[in-house]
């Protein structure tokens, strides 16, 4: 049975790049995926993730306004029954605060890991494997050179 | 169904009332009221007339600000200590998704704190009146530069505003731009906008038009944004406008930016009609700068150089602070600067570069092969064709977050650093086509020892940004990321 | 009468003895001691291994401050935020003219108040041991930079201080530097710095070293550069030298510049010994800066572009801040990086121009009379050939202060930027390479309806700080002097 | 008879381009001109007005120290029984010291006139034809467009 797995840029933010990529990194490592691309609502994610019978959520945020629009997630997703491990990446927070700091503030939103913009895809896809047990071939895997 | 037709008079008078009556300031904004002011303007800020008569490539930066004064005082100091030959404004976020209510209480913040409260200059809001007032304080022809994928009410204050050039298009501003925005619609949305440009020219106001070339802004094929422009510009005229400037965005390969701008010339030329007057406009790297000023200079400098042989009718320059978003108005005339230095040294002499020619044979035969399925997909009719290319994939922008386009194609660099398409969605290109940009990227992927895969997307899209033309596998393994997946 | 012959160990110790008594920093500056010191350093030090088997253009600055501690700071700063390859140590002015005491008396001045009364690092009152601490500090090959005619005891102290390249020569450090210095003389005083740096050779520590290019830094016409390059190499290599680096400075042009820098290598293989490993040095524009960083950076662009196409082995940056001499060292980083972004871009792509092959063949033609006439003046021997020829002005520096040369050849820029001979003096040119640099002038001459006149030289030497590449009249008219003249 | 000129570059500057490129003007407008070049002592000045009968000498200085580099030129000058017009144009003084000061100084060192560094030489050479009262076909002067 695949996995799968559900991305999109969440609340007004825009930018496309980033999740288009990783969709492609997703699809190339054996993942099923379900990308909602960008602009994309609490309830839009919650929505798929029951649709879809998702065992991961990845939430891609660049704009700076990520606190705000992923408040009250978690709660979404509990009330719906999703049980899906649930990533963020990005430019999580205006200006130049630390990291570890923006993702104590993540983790205690109900985030399982949380990610800089520098993140390469194959470090998500890695820790996916981790957290969901799976045991496909290692070189499967192999995204960057 | 929309159709490429010209908008009755009877039809532009229904919606000019309707979205004239969207806000206040709408009122006000008449062309019969306008066109008076437009004729008492001298010929130096008479857009058309400056651009379409000048000899070297003119330079235009991007700059907006909340406030009407320091609207003013920005574009002053661009054109006194940048230099600038052609003044922008650009437009607030809010204005542009149609927020007048959320851009007044910006203005309304700002004039109350001084902070800057907006990220460009509420035109709307400010009316015909200050508007006039802008157009009347500076000494240059002037545009509007936003991104406003419904800018109906936008263009109506602005052109009654004195403003007589408009950027923007219903494919350009709205593909790139937005989730949601129904194509179709957003056609209709931009007939008005065009009409009523149509209507000033008819009247004696040559109204410029600027659809928006670099697109996505990341890692375009030319032949895309070329067949885009095309499209808008077939629509723009039909509905009379006579001064069309069409853009395309630096990929950072010199051969195949300078072939680029050469194909938009001649394509622009042969297939838009004769009455309409096509000038071209380069728009220095839109992608992702060095997060280092100095390097960003290094990357000005590059798109300078091809300006320089390419010789675009204009020149959108970027600042050295490009990275970190807005720049001051200092590094925005730096920008402009730099680029004229380079630029005019390098116009002085003569600079023929090898392989422009074939890469403009490929890059117009791709356009045509896309323009031709626009045409079939709308039984001639290029606006429904332009809907219906788009549903199929047969026209698709890379990177669009548009729900209107597929968005199934993906580009990626070649050896030389030209940008190729690695997956081609259902985009209208036959088989050679196809053949010669994937060998292209094979001979890549030989020589970087890997397959051809969206990793050369992911690398390339971040490579300018690190230093490099092409993401390399040792450039991109410099960067790694902090997170706590290890 | 001086010879191009190799100094005797016998003849190099009696100078050497006097030399070294010249300053009480000098006794410590011994060969035998010095190879010690230079077998323990990295290979990342050393300064011919370095260049040599780099794959790419190497970028260094110019660079130095008076006192030790804040030369390493300097240094440091360029390497790691610079991202220099190369590192320079540029000598201040006072040990140029060899007064000791004054620089020791800045230097002391310098260490007691914080303000630099030095505009460089004196190695000499450094000492061996100063010299060792700077080269133990930093990561880098490191370069002595100066101007230096007599640099005897410069090259004594500075190569036993672990320096492993040395700028300079007999030519390059006389004739665009100073009045009085007797070619003959000075020729005499490089004989023995060779000799050092081919005593160090022949015991396994290979000093590099490298003529200065660019001369006077005011339109040098290529072939004339090239000319002294291969002069002053063939008197080094006589000497023992085994690692020559060649210098030209930018012109503007970009042919002319990509063509001048392949027959700089071309003719440097040629005419030099092959147990010499030949490489070259590009300087970005040695002339007058616009008064404005942005500019500056435009300037500096143009060179990189060069550099990229071109690819000599090193380019020497310039800092956005040149035009109000020595930079800050952000600035002079800034320059590095703004070259770097500019140069790793471009030679990703390939960037092949037109009308190089033609321009080397006119230089290399122009270059071979001048030696030929220096070899014929000499009767076979360079170095005496050098002197005469320098004397009649059959070999001739444009703007050369020196009165070891004649200094009666005028430069002008021809229609497209190049630069000519508008005055030849008495260069040893046929007719036909001065009717072809006549007729490139004529043609300008027409462009701007004007005679061909030194009005033109003196409308080039300012216009890239104008910010044009050619003083055409219009340009020119733009700067009106102040004075109580009208 | 022609119009004797002597010029050069006094102290210990080296800048040849400006004293060169004046050369070429004066003698393209009629003149005979010494050049001294650069690097020219006050003594050498004296020397080559006395032997070569001069109506004018032109000093310039670029590096900023003109002032001392002229100090007592004109006691000289006056010692030697020269009598000719004396100009003297240049960055005259270090810094950003505005131009009516050092004109001032310069005047009062005994310099008849004091230029900026943009002059252009047609300009020194009209005040040359003034101040020695030169019917030369004022058409033979035009040296710029």
């Amino acid at each position: 049975m695949p996995t799968t797995v559900v991305l999109g840029v969440i609340g007004s933010d825009a930018h496309v790049v980033g999740v288009t990529i990783l969709e492609r990194a997703l699809d190339a490592a054996g993942f099923e995926v379900v990308n909602l691309g960008v602009q994309t609502e609490q309830a839009e994610f919650v929505a798929a993730a029951t649709d879809h019978d998702a065992d991961a959520i990845l939430v891609s945020s660049l704009y700076g306004h990520a606190e705000q629009d992923c408040t009250g997630f978690h709660d979404h997703l509990e009330n719906a029954g999703v049980d899906a491990v649930t990533y963020i990446g990005g430019n999580l927070a205006v200006g130049q605060d630390d990291f570890a700091q923006t993702r104590a503030t993540f983790e205690s939103l109900g985030f399982d890991r949380v990610f800089d913009p520098e993140t390469d895809p194959t470090e998500a896809i890695n820790a996916l494997r981790r957290d969901l047990n799976l045991t496909t071939e290692p070189d499967r895997l192999r995204v960057t050179s | 169904m929309v159709r490429d037709e010209q908008l009755s008079s009877d039809g532009l008078a229904t919606i000019d009332e309707a979205v004239r009556a969207e806000w206040p300031t709408g009122e006000a904004a008449t062309v019969d009221d306008a066109i008076a002011f437009h004729e008492g303007l001298p010929p130096s800020k008479e857009f058309a007339t400056v651009l379409e008569s000048a000899t070297e490539p003119l330079l235009q930066p991007r700059a907006g600000v909340a406030r009407l004064d320091e609207q003013i005082e920005l574009l002053t100091y661009l054109e006194e200590t940048g230099e600038a030959d052609l003044l922008p404004t650009t437009i607030d976020s809010y204005t542009r998704d149609n927020e007048y209510g959320k851009a007044r209480t910006g203005l309304e913040k700002t004039r109350e704190s001084d902070a800057d409260a907006l990220n460009g200059f509420p035109a709307v809001n400010h009316g015909v009146d200050g508007c006039r007032t802008l157009v009347e304080s500076v000494d240059g022809p002037i545009e509007v530069r936003h991104g406003t994928p419904d800018a109906r009410l936008l263009a109506a204050v602005t052109l009654a505003g004195g403003f007589q050039s408009f950027e923007g298009g219903p494919i350009s501003y709205n593909i790139p731009y937005t989730k949601r925005g129904d194509l179709a619609t957003t056609i209709e949305h931009w007939q008005y906008v065009d009409r009523l440009a149509g209507v000033y020219t008819e009247r004696g106001v040559r109204i410029n038009r600027e659809p928006f070339g670099p697109l996505t802004g990341t890692l375009v094929p030319p032949s895309i944004a070329i067949a885009i422009m095309i499209v808008e510009g077939l629509l723009a005229a039909t509905q009379g406008v006579r001064s069309l400037t069409l853009g395309y965005g630096q990929v950072g390969n010199v051969v195949q930016d300078v072939a680029a701008l050469r194909a938009l010339r001649a394509l622009g030329e042969e297939y838009l009609p004769n009455e309409v007057c096509v000038t071209t406009v380069f728009h220095e790297w839109m992608g992702g700068f060095p997060p280092d000023e100095a390097r960003a200079n290094g990357v000005i400098g590059l798109g300078a150089l091809t300006a320089a042989i390419a010789r675009p009718d204009k020149v959108i320059t970027k600042s050295p602070q490009e990275f970190q978003g807005v720049p001051t108005k200092e590094a925005n005339a730096a920008g402009l600067r730099t680029t004229r230095q380079l630029l005019d040294m390098a116009m002085e002499q003569r600079l023929d570069i090898d392989g422009v020619e074939s890469e403009q044979d490929l890059i117009e035969r791709e356009t045509r092969s896309l323009l031709e399925a626009v045409f079939e997909h709308g039984e001639g009719d290029v606006a429904r064709g332009a809907v219906r290319a788009f549903e199929t994939g047969a026209l698709d922008v890379p990177f669009a977050p548009s729900e209107s386009a597929k968005g199934a194609c993906l580009p990626a660099r070649d050896d030389d650093g030209r940008v190729r398409l690695f997956d081609f969605g259902d985009l209208a290109f036959d088989d050679e086509i196809k053949e010669i940009h994937a060998a292209r990227l094979e001979r890549r992927a030989e020589t970087e020892d890997r397959s051809t895969s969206f990793h050369m997307v992911a690398d390339d899209v971040d490579a300018i940004s690190n230093g490099r033309l092409i993401g390399r596998p040792s450039e991109s393994s410099r960067s790694g990321g902090v997170s706590d997946a290890d």
